[in-house]
């Protein structure tokens, strides 16, 4: 076995793509056989994710290079005298695999949670099928180091994520939320597509490194960034174009919002980077810095007042996902912003950032769990006609409350911890910036307050049916990550400077490594 | 569209002659996709044409004895687990690694000179396995597609 | 005789038009007959750019000699974006199905379930 | 309102497409051609494949093809989701 440990990369995306196809094949020989198979594919998806971060923590952070079919071993990716990489490869440094474990961490959870959640549900097979590819996608976008195979795997998260998100077909709103949510993302795909043929056309290849050290700025490589930036803004539902968030999330099943949240955050570390990498060498940063940090306040803004309107959970939870990506582009705007001036705020703003992303994956994957056991058990999602659970589900209340206050960046759990790092670097900036973000958050515990009220304390209305205590099968995977929120809640300092520095200062400094590793001495 | 809704006479006959040759063309589009223009997306795109044109002739009875849609389903995912294991086989060296190319021993294994020459068909190491196991994929997706919408738009007249 | 890059701004215009059919049209069959129109646009734009005057195809069989030959990866990432175009079509239609069985109607606009 | 906004990105849009088309490489002359003559140059020798195309989709590039066929997969398990045959509470 220790002969494969090299192919790490590779089996990491092999693998849960081998379960996707084997899964509704599997599925005839029963259910329980399938769901152990699913639970078996996850499993071992994520110990490979575990075991890339080990080996890559190890190899003094230069950039993994795995080429795809490569003739003589994996590591050359130059054919003699030439200064265009041919293959496909997967380039991985510290923000990659800091992706990695965050996928990994948010499907195993959620796919554990299914089994219980959809076990009366048709279609169970075709269900892990589409999940399996999603993850497989979500996984590929952020191992690849070629541009036109991250659009593929772009495309594959959009074609699955919409089958998710019509998999409830009987309900009137699920089909329609899928059809705008799959306009949406072929949009999105056309815009990135648009951008690729432009930058082939301009440079003659394909490859992220290759086109990070050919890319001089010209009309076709500013238009070519619009594109990208465009279309990789509106999968990852930045405000101007965040129009599907709610539909998709408030309409999919329970775990499947808490994997598109993830989905949503992998497109965003493909707008990262192209920023930082692509176009590193050429974006004038403070333009853009400006610019994503507007966006990000907007973001920050919309997602929080549109929440208090809602009066369905999981719409409610949607928006409160929406306003966190806010929080993330702040983080990364102030220092796109900052570095050049004044470079260690700069800094704690990228890295507050970046660990705000696995923070919000864990806070919100929690939240749409919880809020899923919560509507099976009361039978709606309606606010009104919810009440009285806490009667009977102690542990999910509970769990909700974390999950709900982590997100709001109450001290003890995980939220604070990033949002923190970036009060503190937008506050240099401009304490403008830091009084908005704080006040955002401050809304938003009323917000979830408010939910919480709502479906969980108060009298049980008289005609709700009575739901148990979720089951054991969904409780643990809530627990899982409620022990995440708690975990990097309690500890951060040990989390930051083990994965997050690496990754912050991979995006920011690890260009010319990024590139070298590739082109070697071109 | 009702299902039992069927073209003239005229076309029905032409269909039960040319559907054969169309599936016949589109294996050989199939084979040859490393020696002509073609290959696995394509040459299963014209197989998968021929039942559409089927379809389209005799209405949903035109299918019935020709095409089962389970078999369909199960036929795609042995052919995209073929594809996978392809790339699989490799994994020695890397990944996708095309280790059946220029070894003779092998089926498909043959050496080409280069230039332009009249194309042996047992060359390209793991390419004809691929068009085959994608020729596979294609056909059968597509047609388990096609006949899906058919059968949801016939439950949608009986609601 | 060279053509400039009107071949470019032809292509370029079919992805216009169907991105004003996509954003204008109110019909769901129509949106994604916009759709497949930008998909086309978009193949035809990454084909023309591996376009050498007086190329032939990279395929060797039976090859005219002393041809400069066509550029092959635009191809082949066409050949990838037309499977795409192809499913992304296909789960809207079959999406648009169920929404025309719940409302009865394919007007976006009379759609309208899902706010904001 | 939200017709002006359309209408308004859509001129963006369209602009900032033909000024890129105009400005790409002059029609039948590409620039930068190296890594496809190095397809077109070796595709015989180290594939024995003679359609450079084809071992481009299946050998160089053939990560892409399987993210390919995942797509195809993707979408015709998505339909057969959407029209799958379902519960008698599911109605």
């Amino acid at each position: 076995m220790t002969a494969l440990v090299p192919h790490v990369p590779a089996l990491l995306i092999a693998v849960p793509l081998l379960g996707a196809f084997l899964a509704p094949i599997v599925g005839k020989l029963g259910r329980t056989t399938r769901n152990g198979f699913v639970a078996l594919v996850l499993l071992v998806t994520a110990a490979l994710a575990a075991l890339l971060a080990v080996r890559f923590l190890g190899s003094n952070g230069s950039p993994i290079l795995y080429v795809m079919g490569g003739p003589d071993g994996f590591a050359v990716p130059l054919p003699s005298g030439m200064a265009t990489p041919i293959r496909i490869m997967f380039e991985i440094d510290a923000m990659n695999v800091f992706m990695v474990l965050i996928t990994a961490l948010v499907t195993l959870c959620a796919g554990l949670f299914s089994f219980r959640y959809l076990r009366d549900r048709s279609g169970g097979d075709l269900f892990y099928a589409l999940f399996l590819l999603l993850t497989t996608a979500i996984l590929g976008l952020e191992v690849t180091g070629d541009l036109f195979n991250f659009f593929v795997f772009l495309e594959i998260t959009s074609i699955a994520a919409c089958g998710l998100i019509g998999f409830q077909a009987w309900q009137k709103r699920a089909p329609e939320a899928a059809y705008k949510v799959m306009t949406m993302y072929t949009l999105a795909g056309i815009f990135v597509l648009l951008a690729i043929g432009l930058l082939y056309a301009e440079h003659g290849g394909l490859n992220m490194a290759y086109l990070a050290s050919a890319i001089r700025g010209s009309v076709v490589d500013q238009v070519a960034l619009t594109f990208l930036f465009v279309g990789l803004g509106m999968k990852a539902a930045a405000v101007p174009l965040h129009m599907w968030a709610p539909d998709a999330y408030g309409e999919a099943p329970a775990p499947v919002s808490a994997v598109l949240v993830v989905n949503s955050q992998a497109s965003l570390y493909g707008l990262f980077r192209v920023m930082f990498t692509i176009y590193g060498g050429v974006a004038n940063a403070v333009l853009l810095g400006w610019l994503i940090v507007a966006l990000a306040l907007v973001t920050i803004f919309v997602g929080v007042t549109v929440a208090l309107l809602q009066n369905d959970l999981k719409r409610l939870i949607a928006y409160g996902a929406l306003s966190q990506i806010g929080y993330m582009l702040l983080g990364v705007g102030v220092a796109l912003v900052t570095i050049p001036t004044k470079p260690d705020f700069g800094f704690v703003a990228l890295q507050g950032g970046i660990f705000h992303m696995i923070n919000d994956a864990a806070c919100i994957g929690l939240l749409f769990l919880t809020a899923g056991a919560a509507i099976r058990a009361a039978g709606t999602r309606d606010l009104n006609r919810m009440g009285g659970l806490a009667h009977t589900m102690r542990l999910t209340s509970v769990l909700f409350i974390v999950g709900a206050l982590a997100l709001a960046g109450i001290p003890p759990f995980n939220g604070f911890a990033s949002k923190f790092l970036i009060y503190e670097g937008s506050f240099q900036l401009n304490p403008f910036l830091a009084v908005v973000a704080v006040l955002s958050s401050i809304l938003l515990l009323a917000v979830f307050l408010k939910a919480f009220q709502a479906v969980f304390l108060g009298p049980r209305p008289e005609g709700a049916s009575v739901g148990g205590e979720a089951p054991l099968g969904m409780l643990v995977p809530m627990v899982v990550l409620a022990a995440v929120v708690i975990g990097f809640g309690l500890f951060p300092g040990f989390f930051v400077e083990r994965i997050v520095t690496p990754a912050a200062r991979a995006l920011w400094y690890g260009r010319d490594a990024y590139i070298h590793a590739v082109l070697g001495g071109f | 569209m009702n299902s039992d809704y069927r073209m003239s006479v005229v076309v029905r006959t032409i269909t039960r002659l040319t559907y054969g040759l169309i599936i016949v063309f589109g294996f050989y589009v199939i084979m040859h996709g490393h020696l002509t223009p073609g290959g696995g997306f394509q040459g299963g795109a014209v197989v998968s044409s021929a039942f559409a044109l089927l379809l389209v002739a005799f209405g949903s009875a035109g299918l019935k004895g020709r095409v089962n849609r389970h078999w369909f389903q199960t036929l795609e995912e042995v052919g995209a687990i073929f594809f996978l294991a392809l790339g699989l086989f490799g994994i020695g060296t890397a990944f996708f690694f095309n280790l059946f190319a220029n070894n003779p021993g092998v089926p498909f294994g043959q050496s080409v000179p280069f230039g332009p020459n009249s194309g042996a068909v047992s060359t390209a190491g793991t390419l004809p396995w691929m068009n085959w196991a994608v020729g596979l994929k294609v056909l059968t997706g597509l047609t388990s597609v096609v006949i899906a919408m058919l059968i949801g738009g016939r439950k949608e007249e009986r609601e | 005789m060279s053509l400039g890059n009107l071949p470019f701004i032809a292509s370029a215009m079919l992805v216009i038009l169907g991105i004003y059919t996509l954003l204008f049209k109110r019909n769901l069959v129509k949106l994604v007959v916009g759709g497949s129109l930008i998909e086309t646009g978009v193949n035809l734009f990454l084909v023309t750019f591996g376009y050498r005057t007086a190329g032939v195809a990279p395929i060797y069989t039976y090859a005219p000699a002393a041809k400069r030959m066509v550029l092959p990866t635009p191809q082949a990432l066409t050949l990838t974006s037309i499977v795409i175009g192809m499913a992304t079509t296909a789960l809207l239609l079959s999406f648009a199905i169920h929404v025309y069985r719940h409302h009865g109607t394919l007007d976006a606009r009379k759609v309208k379930e899902l706010k904001g | 309102m939200k017709k002006v906004l359309f209408f308004v990105s859509f001129l963006l849009f369209a602009s900032l497409l033909l000024l890129a088309a105009a400005s790409v490489h002059p029609f039948g002359e590409p620039t930068e051609t190296a890594m496809d003559d190095y397809f077109i140059a070796n595709s015989q020798r180290e594939i024995a494949a003679n359609n450079a195309c084809t071992a481009i989709v299946f050998d160089y590039r053939g990560f892409d093809t399987l993210g390919e066929a995942t797509v195809l997969y993707a979408a015709v398990v998505g339909v057969l989701v959407a029209f799958r045959t379902l519960r008698k509470e599911e109605r």
